[in-house]
């Protein structure tokens, strides 16, 4: 059962209602809490860019870094590519070691509709950072309803 | 080297004899009131007059225009003060306007031969496209620019609630200066 | 099977960190899209991309339907040597890939 | 990539100021009072000489106030009426109004201060009146603010009307020209604090003002994208794969390369070729000369009878399909009915046929991207440039000038934007003017999508429908354009008119043992929104079922609807209101018929009646009256004329086909192409019935009951005999 499935169902939706006609933007305590549970998540250290108006979401390029020291004692552990309103939120999650040195990925993303997109990292001493960026996906004027 | 009379004025434009007059309005000599809708003469978006005739410009070689004197919506008149461009106005004809050039030109040359035209010499006259829909109120424009007292423009009606809530100040009926 | 295109920038001094690019063709099949007859085309998704220097892991990407077809990525490991780097993924359907780049440490 | 060389590569190169000098002649003809940004110097917007007393509102020395406009300008006097909606709360003098327009790059600029930018849906007005009127309301309370700073009085005791403020007590007075310089510098008052004026007390809205925009269109003047000239400009004419899906292998440039004018011939795309020249009609002419091979594909084997084949399918099979309404037992129901009426129904694939073929204007440098296109929505045209040239969209900008046609073909669309810039990128510096001929934009679009639609009903012994049964089977734009707004495979938008959900596209009818399902049936064909998208095709297939139905029943139609819509009040209204003005019951001249329709789009509640006659194979329609709640009705006159324009593409429902044959689109122009004309046209009457409750659409709600209401009409005429599979020429009938 996805998020959005899990939310509906939270809100009484879930079975024998008719589903939404278009899918609905995921509030943030819902889209995170899946990953960093009753912790608290911080805003800085996530760098996140992505243009504000992308053409058709089929291919977004998205570039996000994390400052950290990336010694033995203080690296990133993971960070998670999340988007509020795709079918599916959890876009990519990677995994460095305490060798690698730097955090810098550029990779490119399919976008479903207009929305926001998380870049959310967890440290070596589990803290969560947080960084949002907002997109316009450009679709049908005549179909998108956002 | 051909010499076009266009508006007036005399051009000597370099082209094939056998290039549209609505390519060689519309780029040699920079106007571009005249649009391109078909390529065919299907859709009269192109027209201009040729010594006071329509004539859809898009399958209308240069050559055949040569020493003739075309006027193109731009020489229509220099303030919009036809008659024909006036009740244009006056009904706010136009939509997305692209056709309207062509329009107004066909509704000038049909009103040149028949200055009281009926709708069904409108009808048999006025063959051009206009996709908005617009042609109920060309069909009053026209009317109104020969003063045959015939136009209907747009008829509206009030209806439902909103007329309950007219002793509200909610208009009941046309409120316009048309 | 697929072919990638696999672009490293080797370490420079200090920090030993070398920049992978990879492009893999993959369709990225999202499970959302349909054929002609209405039937949802079956999901087929790389999911998992990781990299190892010199046999130990580095880095690894959990992906899935938001990412694009031909899912392209860029990221740093450090290469305190010159040694091999390898890149292997895998997708729903069960094909693996695998890209073998030798890292040469510049001086 | 096979490129032949281009003569004059640095033609097109020339400095900003140049530029903006030349098209600024080149747009001298524009009536005064009207701004639009032909190219933005910088992504500031200029205030005209005036002060910016917010985003909305610059107000100039003499009083005269420039009311900016997101939204794009295709016709339906969308500017217009965002205009009222500023002037309304801004309190100033309408005669002194201009407006001003601006680039997508400006908006980012500004954090997209005045949000989408696009005109589609139907919701260039009800999705945007309340911030829009907020900012004019803003606009007069910092003004009024500024004058009582002046006088030290209390703003409450101050009064305004045309732009002119009072102090009554006083009895000074001042104007907002005087006070703009002071009013920019306040702070903006806090938007929950602003209270909007009720309808009632409406001095611009809801009156008719004539549009802002139609003088340049009476005189040539009005710039549209394929007016655009620039400085060493060439003209590109463009032909991509003729079937859909199919690749383009190569072509023979030599054969065309001597043609006079002739610059280059580029390969654009996998599927498309393009041909440069000095004038678009070389170019159009050496494509057409040009020898082009193709990969044709396994698609070339499509046909209308092979896609009619799969939707037929569609109608019973038990794949691939979904209830979106299934309550009480329709089987059982239908079993035990006294009487059962079934029908299967068919509409067509149709083209949007803009006036104004697709076209776009590019230049393209190394650090730098411009286009100049008609466009629904600027900030898609900004977002595919930047994607086909890689370059940031601070790096580009998109100039949008007012649209020869839009009609749903120029919204997420980019492809004709794509291409020009595919090509400029080739050609650095150059200006490349992409025009699209009429056969390649009749045969390349992405067409309103093709459907059948199989309807059961069971009638009991008292002639009341206690089952409906409806399945719709055919392409989903969904699955073609943006298949993850389908959730959970259910494509709900297939079905617009006929859901449940109140608000948007409410089916009207309530009926105890109700199925409604979608059976998704793909083609190859490219289709996207055509305006009114499904709601025109559902209209036909449930409101002429009705009539049938009804027929059956031996109950009279608009009877027969009224009992069964009695649970929804404003489809009910629009239906009486449409009914009391159209003269339902009085009687008609010997040989005229009456059809009648209803149903709910973009937020608005619609009906129609026709009044038509019948000779041999010739179907005039005389009389259309046509009834909207749009819930507020800014501009009565322009929602007339956009219920007058709607009849024409409603005729067009009936009597355009696109159809296929080996893989591609037949009906290229419009000698084969059927477009209303003059004489086709009825005399139209617009009901206007506004209930001040709620915001709904204009621009395509009432085409929707055009179709149905005329093919009621023409099965009245026929005896009772139904047209069930659009166009017209199927059963040998034309619209005369």
């Amino acid at each position: 059962m996805n998020l959005r499935r899990r939310l509906l169902w939270a809100l009484g939706l879930g079975w024998g209602a008719t589903p939404a006609l278009f899918a609905q933007h995921v509030p943030q305590e819902q889209l995170l809490q899946p990953y960093v549970g009753v912790n608290a998540v911080q805003k800085g250290r996530v760098k996140l860019e992505i243009a504000r108006l992308a053409d058709n979401g089929f291919n977004v390029p998205l570039k996000v870094s994390v400052a950290s020291p990336m010694t033995a004692q203080d690296h990133v552990r993971r960070l998670l590519l999340l988007s509020d309103r795709n079918p599916r939120p959890l876009i990519a999650a990677f995994e460095f070691g305490p060798s690698a040195d730097q955090v810098l990925i550029s990779t490119r993303v399919r976008l479903g509709g207009s929305q926001t997109v998380y870049a959310l990292a967890q440290t070596s001493d589990s803290m969560w950072w947080l960084d949002t960026a907002e997109v316009e996906v450009t679709e049908s004027a005549c179909l998108d309803q956002t | 080297m051909l010499s076009l009379n266009v508006n007036g004025v005399n051009h000597r434009v370099d082209v094939e004899p056998e290039m549209p007059l609505l390519w060689v309005i519309r780029e040699q000599i920079g106007l571009t009131g005249t649009k391109f809708g078909c390529g065919i003469a299907q859709c009269g978006a192109c027209t201009v007059h040729v010594n006071g005739e329509p004539v859809r410009s898009c399958s209308f070689p240069v050559s055949n225009a040569v020493n003739q004197k075309i006027t193109t919506i731009e020489g229509l008149t220099s303030d919009s003060s036809h008659p024909v461009q006036m009740a244009w106005k006056a009904l706010d004809v136009p939509q997305c306007g692209y056709c309207q050039s062509g329009q107004i030109l066909a509704a000038v040359s049909l009103l040149k031969r028949i200055p009281k035209p009926t709708d069904k010499d409108i009808d048999e006259a006025m063959t051009n496209i206009c996709r908005c829909g617009s042609y109920q109120r060309m069909r009053a424009a026209i009317h109104m620019a020969a003063g045959t007292g015939k136009g209907i423009g747009s008829i509206i009606h009030f209806a439902g609630s909103g007329v309950a809530n007219a002793k509200t100040g909610i208009p009941t009926d046309l409120d316009i200066d048309h | 099977m697929m072919h990638s295109r696999l672009q490293i920038i080797p370490a420079k001094l200090p920090n030993y960190m070398t920049t992978v690019r990879v492009l893999i063709r993959h369709p990225m099949e999202t499970g959302f899209r349909f054929d002609i007859n209405g039937s949802a085309v079956t999901k087929n998704v790389i999911h998992t991309l990781t990299a190892h220097f010199e046999g130990k892991q580095v880095f690894k990407a959990t992906l899935g339907s938001g990412i694009s077809a031909d899912p392209f990525l860029e990221f740093q490991v450090r290469t305190p040597q010159s040694g091999e780097l390898v890149l292997q993924w895998q997708d729903d359907a069960g094909q693996r890939g695998e890209a073998k780049v030798r890292v040469l440490l510049a001086n | 990539m096979t490129t032949t060389s281009m003569k004059n590569q640095n033609q097109g190169a020339l400095t900003r100021r140049q530029f903006v000098v030349s098209s600024a002649l080149a747009s001298g003809g524009l009536a005064l009072g009207f701004h639009f940004p032909a190219a933005a110097q910088s992504n500031e917007l200029s205030t005209l000489g005036g002060d910016e007393i917010n985003a909305w509102v610059v107000v100039r020395p003499d009083d005269s106030c420039v009311i900016r406009i997101a939204r794009a300008e295709m016709g339906q006097g969308t500017h217009t009426g965002l205009a009222q909606l500023v002037a309304e709360e801004l309190e100033c003098d309408w005669a002194k109004v201009s407006l001003q327009t601006f680039t997508p790059g400006q908006n980012l600029a500004r954090k997209r201060v005045w949000r989408n930018m696009s005109t589609g849906g139907s919701r260039g007005i009800r999705e945007s009146h309340e911030y829009v009127r907020q900012g004019g309301a803003a606009a007069r309370i910092m003004l009024l603010q500024a004058a009582a700073a002046e006088w030290k009085v209390s703003v409450n005791d101050l009064s305004v009307e045309k732009g002119v403020v009072t102090h009554a007590a006083s009895g000074k007075t001042t104007s907002y020209g005087k006070l703009a310089s002071q009013a920019s510098k306040l702070p903006a008052p806090d938007p929950k604090s602003i209270i909007l004026k009720h309808p009632r007390d409406w001095k611009i809205l809801g009156k008719s003002p004539r549009r802002l925009d139609t003088a340049p269109k009476v005189n040539g003047s009005l710039k549209y994208g394929i007016d655009t000239v620039l400085p060493g400009m060439q003209y590109a004419a463009i032909k991509a794969c003729p079937v859909f899906g199919g690749k383009l292998v190569s072509f023979d440039a030599s054969k065309i390369s001597s043609r006079r004018g002739v610059k280059a011939v580029v390969r654009v795309d996998d599927h498309s070729v393009a041909v440069l020249a000095d004038s678009f009609w070389r170019a159009k002419s050496a494509i057409e000369a040009l020898p082009i091979t193709w990969d044709f594909g396994a698609n070339a084997k499509e046909s209308s009878a092979t896609i009619a084949e799969r939707l037929r399918e569609g109608l019973t099979s038990t794949n691939n399909v979904f209830a979106d309404i299934d309550q009480g037992n329709v089987t059982e129901a239908i079993q035990g009915a006294a009487k059962k009426v079934e029908a299967v129904y068919g509409t067509q694939f149709v083209s949007h046929a803009c006036m104004e073929p697709m076209n776009c204007t590019a230049r393209v440098t190394s650090d730098r991207a411009e286009v100049w296109m008609p466009s629904q929505n600027a900030e898609a045209s900004l977002a595919a440039l930047s994607a086909v040239t890689g370059l940031p969209l601070e790096k580009c900008e998109a100039y949008n000038p007012p649209l020869g046609g839009g009609f749903g073909r120029r919204g997420g669309t980019q492809d004709y934007v794509r291409q020009a810039a595919l090509i400029a990128k080739q050609f650095p510096g150059t200006p490349i003017k992409l025009i699209w001929t009429r056969e390649e934009d009749m045969t390349q679009d992405y067409f309103r999508p093709i459907g059948q639609c199989r309807l059961v009903a069971g009638i009991d012994a008292k002639g009341e429908m206690v089952g409906l049964h409806l399945r719709v089977s055919g392409q989903s734009i969904n699955a073609y354009v943006s298949p993850h707004n389908i959730v959970d495979g259910k494509d709900r938008r297939q079905l617009q008119g006929y859901w449940k959900d109140p608000g948007e596209s409410q089916l009207g009818y309530t009926v105890a043992n109700l199925k409604v399902e979608y059976a998704m049936r793909n083609t190859h064909v490219p289709v996207g929104p055509w305006r009114g998208v499904n709601t025109n095709q559902n209209a036909i297939y449930l409101e002429c079922f009705i009539d049938e139905v009804a027929k059956a029943a031996g109950k009279d139609p608009l009877a027969f609807r009224r009992n069964l819509i009695k649970n929804h009040p404003k489809h009910l209204g629009v239906l009486d209101a449409v009914a009391d003005k159209g003269g339902w019951d009085k009687p008609l001249a010997p040989g005229m018929f009456r059809g009648i329709a209803q149903f709910m789009g973009y937020g608005s509640y619609t009906a129609a009646i026709a009044e038509v006659s019948i000779k041999g194979n010739d179907v005039k329609v005389h009389r259309l009256i046509l009834a909207t709640n749009c819930g507020h009705a800014v501009n009565p006159v322009q929602i007339a004329s956009q219920i007058e324009g709607s009849v024409a593409y409603g005729m067009d429902s009936l009597q355009s086909e696109s159809s296929v044959k080996d893989g591609r689109i037949v009906e290229k122009n419009f000698d084969t192409y059927p477009i209303a004309r003059m004489y086709q046209m009825p005399k139209i009457e617009s009901v206007i019935a506004p209930t001040y409750d709620f915001w709904g659409g204009v621009g395509e709600p009432t085409i929707c009951v055009v179709a149905p209401a005329i093919l009621n009409a023409i099965a009245n005429a026929r005896g009772g005999k139904p047209v069930r599979m659009l166009p017209l020429k199927n059963e040998g009938l034309r619209l005369v």
